[in-house]
């Protein structure tokens, strides 16, 4: 199997995991992967108040791949409608082949 | 005059007390530029374990305290929780250069606990041999919770009425998360063990002899966050400065007012009183920053975090503390 | 009747005891949704602490040991450690809706051994002042091994004979795989260390010091971890639970009464008899499940370890122990 | 120096990491990077008991680029028909431009 | 908002990271998202004499999205000129379109 | 004879003391392929504690100490980290088969100094109850900086002369480096918090108590650490073996003489000699690397790391120690 699909990328707070994953879950999407990330951006707002003195991720990524890009991209305007006009964030897209997945 | 050379003495041994001398040691290396980490796992671990020695300690003495002894205390702490955050909101919050929501966001986290800084006072307080209710620290979730709300509640009526909408705030969800962040479920956890199980063991085998040490540690790692912070407040109106600077002393004050009250009508101890002021004097670092992004999302952050961790944290610990110890020594134990 | 009424108060106390309390609120604190964390690399350390800690201890007394004595223990755990894969094989793993992989996957796992409910019990033991050999945790990898190599190489069989297959399973990589784990690693290279050369000063001065604390941020772990598989277990056939909770107690029953043969033949303590019964009736949580995953890999460890974190282990220790306990020294001792 | 070239993307558990390692090696690819992760997807099987309260990150994400497809096909295709019916697993291409590597 | 954009990586070893921010913050971009990586390459040495017994993460992955390619290349060229023949490396593109992003 | 024959019990039964255990327990579980793994956040935190440790013991006695004795072993400190460099420039670093700068940067890491050598030392000599001047740790920079420093310069001096280049090898930046390192700053941070505050309390409840059991731990880390780097080493010349295998006993014994000198000249203490043996037999393990690869781009890090972790520090610590120890008692004391 090759299959076509979209993957979709949203680097932002760790803050928001929890919430994110929540909008992915109920999207209809098959699955999400998570990796820590630090990261500069537009703003330097730092989320928790956690230490940065200790080596903390502050960032996570998370990646998205949907067989429809229709999807992927309902899915970061949510996101970006709700929370990136104050939390920092980014959401692309960029195309794979998916050639092992249990769904898509 | 002698009263102020004491205080000084006071003031100026403390700098050479650990807990101080940490704090200070990691602004300096800080600003040095030293690349020395204490690794995150470790500083949560550490908040953990003072968080559960400060919590066991105050569960076993609910014990076999007097609990309408608690009472007034707790009452004290709400009406200082809330009174911190509308005197902000009434205040830094309507000056002209610091956007409404901001202001009562900062308001709002030097209204909340600090439990480092609390853990900092049993250290101090304890190597000085001064005696206290060890169920006071329990006042924490007393006083940190009111003020998280309200905050929220005040900013986010702020924002309807901008906006025109009239949809109401719910109180219940900001309570549960802020009861369900690591600071607040260590130490209530800890009181609930201390008051319902038998932990003397392991607390004094275990959380009590390590409680001062890490606390070093946990001093070291806030000094060079302290540093850390402060370009992120230079970024933001120079009111937040000032009023990281006396905000906590004047809570400590009005804190330590209420307390003389409970020390008069139902004999809170002088220790009591310090703890409370304390309490009143912090501002949380662990807990409240999220709880705020979350609540007020508008506001920024680099604002009420680097006001409370550069300024705030470092103000309340090297001159509320000991200037409430002298207080204490002079106007009721002297 | 009246032992019927001891065996409860000892159970209830037991609910005091920090290992039960930490665990307890450990669950506790996930179900009400809290967000406090044990960082990975504090649980890990801890874990190498403990057993490093039973694994010199263990090691400093095997050096005084009569070897002889362990003969008939260390030949028990073997028995044991088997004959809990083969009754799990021949009941649970027949029942209709179990999978038969699954069902032999999880009695591997009850034939293992965990690492904290054996430091939880080292921990009761010493507080209540119960002797016991300071050998006997050297049974571990005696029971354990042998347990997870029947469970491969009876699902091995399984599953070759419903392919048609002919390969034979080799024994020797899995055992290696479990000697190299992160747990038996500790132990062993602790009572390397302890029978060939001379810790006592940092046993004394380091590990032991600190067994019991950290066994109690251990429990506290594992009570979290009990709660957040519960939702595992749940999606599995409800017998998992049922074995889950019935065969603690039956694994470390048939052991007590294999310890008592060895207490009339050899001598063997009754505190060595609690701690057999114990090891038989924990189930692995650390080494087992990825060795399980590897040589059985189409067993769900939904099944397997949602029933052994879930349930088996709060109740090995929950229950189990003071069991053993109590019958040690109402029957043996009294 | 560009160069087209193909980026093979594996998630899945931390548990096979050596195992995957040593496919990858001896495929001869010139080489992997391996990222912490943690995800989603169709089943949630955790892989190795480890607490799930201690903030693990349970899977892994590889990435191996190589100057052929064919080779990341043949990595992906081995691997999956190794594990992917037991164990959680994801596997992606993406293609890429190389601009600069030691060997390729 | 989509926009097509280019998507630099960088994966190198962790003891760069510090330089390596300072060049792509002095180039012009709008910001880079930092994550934890092991890997193994052409060479394999090891930077810091930290322990590899301890599972440390001794590479990192930086990724730099920009508007223009040519800035992209760039910063390649300057990392891999300034670094790549004495430290471990790898730098290659990706096209991706950013559908949210503060600037670009 | 009857020396020898002392020594090598000294030394056998220094293969018993838990420093020299956990290292070779190291070695030897990695070896047999064993997945035990010492977190990188607690490595961290160990050694910031061991570092702190000896920094806040070296203040509080420089405090009581008269500066001038500082200054002979100070000032020997400095000629030893040069002297190292030049020695390994001009015998290592000109043999045919080894790059001149690999030789330079190997020579560089063997004359700068590694913490957990020093406290192994240290650990060793107080259990062994050997008195030594307690400021002598501070010796640490004096040594390491002007080795890292030189060997630094010669590698430019000789890469510029070969490129024909005439820029100027900067020394401040390279001196800053090396104080900001993780390593340096603790101790220099806990020699400060010493010298300036009143630390007794938690170096006596927290810091002391917990350095011998913590340094088992490090130990253990460090000989998987060496077995891992083995592999990495057999790449490269096998002159780097052999450099590794005596440089470590070549620079304890000039280090020797030279405290020994001080001892005739300023009464510097055995024990002082044995620690000024000590730094310079030991090659840095962990600020060292990273200064060195910045300084020295071009030269390759397997050989420079790869000798001295797998070679040097097990050298240092298993043979180096007990002989200046047994030097010491034999030669001075005796
Ligand atoms: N140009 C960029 N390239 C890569 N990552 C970026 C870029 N801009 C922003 N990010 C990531 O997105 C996060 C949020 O960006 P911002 O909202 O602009 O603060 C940053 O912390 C980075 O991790
Ligand atoms: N649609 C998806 N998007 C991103 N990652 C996925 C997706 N599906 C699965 N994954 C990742 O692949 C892992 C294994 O998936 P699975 O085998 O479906 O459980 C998950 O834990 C995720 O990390
Ligand atoms: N073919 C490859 N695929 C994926 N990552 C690679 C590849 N080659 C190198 N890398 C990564 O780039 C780093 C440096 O490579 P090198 O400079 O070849 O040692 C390695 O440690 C890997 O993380
Ligand atoms: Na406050
Ligand atoms: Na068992
Ligand atoms: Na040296």
């Amino acid at each position: 199997m090759t299959r076509q699909a979209t993957k979709l990328v949203i680097i932002t707070e760790q803050l928001l995991l929890r919430d994110i994953a929540r909008i992915v879950e109920s999207s209809g999407a098959t699955g999400y992967t998570v990796t820590p990330a630090n990261g500069k951006g537009s703003r330097n707002l730092r989320s928790s108040g956690q230490p940065t003195a200790s080596g903390a991720f502050a960032n996570v990524k998370v990646e998205v791949i949907t067989a429809s890009e229709a999807l992927a991209r309902r899915i970061a305007d949510e996101i970006a409608g709700k929370y990136f006009d104050n939390f920092s964030g980014i959401a692309y897209l960029d195309q794979v082949d998916v050639l092992h997945a249990k769904h898509l | 005059m002698e009263a102020a050379l004491e205080f000084l003495t006071k003031f100026l041994t403390q700098f050479q007390s650990p807990t101080l001398a940490f704090l200070l040691g990691g602004i300096v290396i800080a600003a040095l530029g030293s690349r020395l980490e204490i690794p995150e796992a470790v500083y949560k671990f550490i908040v953990f374990m003072l968080l559960m020695r400060v919590g066991l300690d105050g569960g076993m003495s609910i014990r076999e305290a007097n609990l309408a002894d608690m009472l007034l205390p707790a009452l004290f702490a709400m009406l200082i929780g809330c009174g911190i955050v509308l005197l902000g909101r009434y205040t830094l919050a309507l000056l002209p250069s610091v956007r409404t929501e901001d202001g009562i966001a900062t308001a709002g986290l030097f209204g909340a606990v600090s439990g480092s800084t609390l853990a900092a006072a049993i250290v101090v307080m304890e190597s000085e041999g001064i005696e206290y209710e060890h169920w006071a620290p329990a006042l924490y979730p007393f006083m940190d919770i009111p003020a998280l709300v309200l905050a929220i509640v005040l900013a986010s009526m702020y924002l309807k009425r901008k906006d025109g909408s009239v949809e109401k705030v719910r109180v219940w969800p900001i309570v549960k998360e802020s009861l369900q962040g690591s600071a607040l479920s260590a130490l209530l956890l800890g009181i609930a063990l201390g008051l319902l199980t038998r932990p003397e063991a392991i607390f004094e085998g275990f959380y009590d002899p390590l409680f001062r040490g890490l606390l070093s540690v946990l001093m070291l790692v806030m000094g060079m966050e302290a540093y850390a912070r402060l370009a992120e407040l230079r970024r933001v109106a120079h009111w937040y400065a000032v009023y990281a600077a006396l905000a906590p002393l004047v809570h400590g004050l009005i804190a330590f007012a209420l307390g003389y009250v409970a020390h008069v009508l139902v004999g809170f101890s002088p220790g009591g009183i310090v703890l409370l002021a304390v309490l009143a004097g912090s501002s949380s670092d662990i807990s409240g920053p999220p709880t705020l992004r979350a609540g007020i999302p508008t506001a920024n952050p680099s604002a009420y975090v680097g006001a409370s961790t550069s300024i705030g944290t470092p103000v309340a610990i090297a001159i509320g503390l000991p200037l409430y110890i002298w207080l204490a020594q002079t106007l009721i134990v002297g």
